[in-house]
């Protein structure tokens, strides 16, 4: 139909744009959510990102045992944009963190846990009994962490485990954090889907290194880390797009958004929330309120009420 | 082209000084670092070793800058082992800086906490009447006593040194000479870098006599960038919203004087 | 050794320092490449390019007829940098490729093929037995293409038989490039070198895809493509590290070569010479000499003769 | 922010304006395409078609550009069929331009390659004195007479149509009329855009009179930028090193005025 009659007929019929979503089982009032492993170490804190208009945080990869991860160098800017960090999963352990959390009853928390064998992830999610907790985020994905991440998330055998052994452990959500690793991530999708994966995210960092031309070493004391921020989101898209055309099965997007138009591409490409990490490192915290108000400016511009008015429209095409 | 502060830039080191036997500076070239602000820092590599937070010391001469290191663990003790014409990596700076007052200013600076309360002094206008207290274990852990009383030569000006063991100096915590100085008279600036529970102290005596106050805090540091969430205290995260606070905000901090984070990112006790 | 001390005394005994390299057989007279399908399609281009400081050229990867490719847009820009591009792998065929290169005496010239099957490239390879041709290069590793590149790439068995019957068509040293697929590219990598491979390029672009989201469709035509330049270079520059950590081949470095610096990250994690696509499209055809000068001051500077004495050195550390 | 002219900007066709059976001119508001210099040209993308290079057409309007689209194959269909209120996406301009002499000037063009012609115009002096030559097939082909005429409006002026049967104005090729007219007097700037056959022909009657000559080439184009080589004419990228090449550059270019390459890169003659 010709635009300019649509928007103009369509403003005679508005309708209230919300920003709430649903993933699976899961509902948030925003679409927007922290990514793992970003300032999320601190109820202090979540209370403060809350605040400042994520619709959930999600954890740091938390283990049965407390880390210390790797030595700094943990983290690089790189040139061309975006962050190489090999932080190394550090965290205070799922007994310590749960403690923790225990007071919280307002913020939506996804609790991201990392081990080697399933029975890591039964241990662990009991330690969140008497915790209000929104979804498990199964970090089968991490690239720069031997025995964990995406050394289990390449063995379908230990996902399928895993995943069967967390959703008999609990009625919360179970998501699987996928990647690119040495197998095909869209088998990892299949079998967690399998074995009754409830949502997907997709996707964490990529493996990536950087040497510094003087000194002709590697920088990051792991040598090798994992890259994120705004280059590994055309590949984050791509993944998205690939699971939606390929499953029925609720999608978080993650990787490189920076800006609503970056959200926006994920939903069309069929994610119905978006993770963000490393867009906090370039705009701090201020860039939940704003990605939050440019999604909603192009709610209203394209007259849909919720987000899932416009999750997959790009498939139609 | 800019540099953008995020990215790493080597620098040689031309120059080292032995402030005490624990306490050496580091002078190297580089524009952008010699004209940083008060209370702001440097993430510094060492590279094969590991990469610190370091506040940006000054240097006498023009275009250069300085790092003012204790050795301590292995970190630490590998930045004060660097020697002339080796080359280490910076970012930065990060961090906010000082709200400078005019008027009569109290400046308390312990051990490498010195280093911000030293820039600091730069700025300060010659009407201003500026006292340092400088705090120190010993007599052999003093150090830029002298270059502090040269920095003020023609300020009204007090340069206290207070020694724990007083082997130098005034004997005591430099915190009961600041709860002695507040008491007296007033000061419109106060201004503390070093050890937290000095900085604890000397924020809660300013601050419950309604003097403004500010303090420049330390937490473990990865990103430097507000990415990891390692410097938080409480809400705050150091390296993004700091380093340096308002007794105002600090006095609500419950983690503040009582707390820091460890590797693991596990509350303890200090 | 004290570093200031140490460029003192090197000053006295400074060597002449040259730009040629070696990459098994090859011998170039500089480190940096062309890279496939980047305007390279006609013997005239190649003769100027030669003259812009290119070391050789690598054609467009060649099929046994001529293709159109896909239609446009087969070329996106990112926002955050690089392209995304589906040519879909047009070219004139290599029959037609080889007559007109036949004249040429003076540009190395890599000629790139792809193909489906095992006497695909027996077949193109024997188009070129009157040409001067410095080396040939086995796209495994397009990304975007159906039954080409990767989608051969991904199968070890089918890697095998290609690498074999070209190193039994021919004498002139065979390449091999890889990417990230759908399979380890290290085994691709693995596979190739125990069949007889005389060198490995890694890496090609990685399947990536942008959405517009006023018309909410797909940008390029073929809906995915590959993502080339500064994003993808610290995975890139990894890669080469990898390869180079578990082999003993000679690598040839490509993605996101945009300045000397990263020519001499990737010579430092092991590679021999570079490619060079994307940043033509940025800074034209001066990218070349530009990043050769960069190179040669650097080498200079560090006291190196000829390119091989910094290959390799980030692993010494 | 700057806008980097390579990220796909979408505009809003306001106005369709048919110019003959075949050939429209599209309105568009966007302040980068109202500047663009003569002879440069942008990628326009049709969602869900294709995307073609199409010069950029001037506007009366300030802050407006244009398209003149002639319907051909598929893609330049899909242009020619766009709707008033609908999107697309233009990326650009790219290319280099026309350098403009002062003086006695011949603009030739044929086709929807009077569009860079016509955004030539929009510069000349008062002073100048500049003669139009547009070719076309037939009388229902002709289009932008009235347009150059009335933007000479102020000039010593000529707008001369020659159509190949002869249905309107002069009959022949225009080429032919250019042979008469560079032989009868010397201009200061040739300027050509249009089949290449007219163009090659018009090169070659202006540069060997030693004429100071332009002309604005087509070549398939894939991405507009230097990257796939897709618009080669001998060594030059008519995308990155054009579209404008003097006379004294094509003489000595083997290809052009002869062959051109399809869509597989292979080359064809005219
Ligand atoms: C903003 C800021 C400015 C600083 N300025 C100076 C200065 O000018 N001079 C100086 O000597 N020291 C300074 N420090 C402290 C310094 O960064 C080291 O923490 C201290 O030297 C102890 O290091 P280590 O050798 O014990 O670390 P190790 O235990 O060997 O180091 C392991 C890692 O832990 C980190 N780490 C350990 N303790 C701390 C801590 N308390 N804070 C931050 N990171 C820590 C280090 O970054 C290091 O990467 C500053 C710290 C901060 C946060
Ligand atoms: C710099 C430049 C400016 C141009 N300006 C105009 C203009 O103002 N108005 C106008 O009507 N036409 C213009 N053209 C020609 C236009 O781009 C199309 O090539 C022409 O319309 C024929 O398209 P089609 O529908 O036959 O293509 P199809 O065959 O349907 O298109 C398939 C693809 O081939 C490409 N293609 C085919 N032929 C050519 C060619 N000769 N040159 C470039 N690409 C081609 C198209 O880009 C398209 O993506 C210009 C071309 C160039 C290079
Ligand atoms: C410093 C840092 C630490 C991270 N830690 C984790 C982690 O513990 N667990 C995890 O699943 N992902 C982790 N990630 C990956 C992010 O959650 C996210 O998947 C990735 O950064 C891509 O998103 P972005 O481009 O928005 O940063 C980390 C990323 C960064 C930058
Ligand atoms: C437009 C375009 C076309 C390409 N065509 C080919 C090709 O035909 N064969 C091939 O092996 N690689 C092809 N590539 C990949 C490049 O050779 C190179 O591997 C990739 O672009 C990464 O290098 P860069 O970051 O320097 O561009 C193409 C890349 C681009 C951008
Ligand atoms: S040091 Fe990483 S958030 Fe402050
Ligand atoms: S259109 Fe691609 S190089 Fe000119």
């Amino acid at each position: 139909m010709n635009q300019l009659l649509y928007s103009k007929l369509s403003s005679l019929f508005k309708v209230e744009s919300s920003l709430t979503t649903s993933i699976g089982q899961i509902q948030l009032d925003r679409p927007v959510m922290l990514a793992s492993g970003i300032l999320g170490i601190s109820l202090d804190v979540f209370n403060r990102l809350y605040r400042s208009g994520v619709g959930a945080v999600v954890t740091k990869s938390l283990s049965t045992e407390p880390w210390e991860g790797y030595p700094n160098p943990t983290i690089f800017s790189v040139k061309g944009g975006g962050w190489i960090n090999a932080v190394g999963l550090s965290n205070p352990g799922a007994p310590n963190f749960a403690k923790m959390i225990e007071p919280n009853q307002e913020v939506p928390i996804v609790i991201s846990l990392v081990g080697s064998i399933p029975e890591d992830f039964e241990m662990m999610i009991k330690q969140f009994e008497n915790c209000k907790i929104t979804a498990y985020e199964l970090n089968l994905s991490c690239p720069h962490v031997a025995k964990v991440g995406l050394e289990v998330g390449d063995d379908p055998e230990l996902v399928r485990k895993i995943v069967t052994i967390a959703k008999n452990t609990t009625d919360v959500p179970i998501i699987a954090k996928v990647g690119l690793g040495t197998t095909h991530y869209l088998n990892t999708v299949s079998t967690a889907i399998d074995s009754g994966i409830d949502a997907i995210t997709a996707i964490n960092t990529i493996r990536a290194m950087a040497i510094d031309v003087e000194t002709q070493r590697p920088i990051l004391s792991n040598k090798f880390g994992g890259l994120s921020g705004t280059p590994i989101k055309p590949i984050a898209l791509r993944c998205v797009y690939e699971i939606s055309s390929k499953h029925d099965i609720p999608i978080i997007g993650c990787g490189g958004v920076s800006a609503w138009e970056d959200a926006v591409e994920f939903f069309l490409a069929g994610a119905s929330a978006i993770q963000i990490g490393s867009a906090v490192g370039d705009n701090w915290i201020d860039v939940f309120n704003e990605i939050n108000n440019g999604i909603l400016q192009y709610m209203k511009r394209k007259n849909y009420s919720s987000i899932k008015d416009m999750v997959g429209l790009a498939k139609k095409s | 082209m800019q540099r953008n502060h995020n990215h790493t830039t080597i620098v040689t080191i031309e120059k080292v000084i032995d402030e005490t036997p624990t306490v050496r500076t580091l002078v190297f070239s580089d524009n952008v670092m010699s004209n940083v602000l008060p209370g702001q820092f440097a993430m510094v590599w060492i590279p094969g070793i590991n990469e610190l937070p370091m506040s940006v010391m000054i240097s006498k001469e023009p275009g250069k800058a300085a790092f003012t290191v204790r050795k301590h663990g292995p970190a630490s003790t590998g930045l004060f082992n660097v020697k002339e014409g080796q080359q280490i990596g910076i970012r930065g700076p990060y961090g906010n800086s000082f709200d400078l007052k005019e008027g009569k200013l109290l400046l308390v600076g312990g051990g490498t906490g010195l280093v911000p309360m030293i820039r600091l002094l730069s700025f300060v206008k010659p009407a201003d009447d500026v006292t340092v207290l400088i705090g120190a274990k010993s007599k052999d852990e003093v150090f830029f006593e002298d270059l502090a009383n040269n920095m003020l030569e023609n300020n009204p000006h007090k340069v206290i040194v207070s020694t724990d063991d007083g082997s130098y100096g005034e004997k005591g915590f430099v915190t009961d000479l600041v709860e002695k100085l507040v008491n007296e008279s007033h000061f419109d600036g106060v201004y503390a870098c070093g050890p937290e529970i000095m900085m604890y102290k000397t924020m809660q005596s300013a601050h419950s006599r309604n003097m403004f106050v500010q303090a420049s805090l330390e937490r473990m540091m990865k990103c430097g960038v507000g990415i990891c969430g390692s410097c938080c205290v409480g809400e705050d995260l150091v390296c993004r919203d700091g380093t340096v606070f308002d007794g105002d905000h600090l006095s609500s901090n419950k983690e503040f004087g009582h707390f820091y984070r460890n590797k693991a990112g596990i509350l303890e006790k200090y």
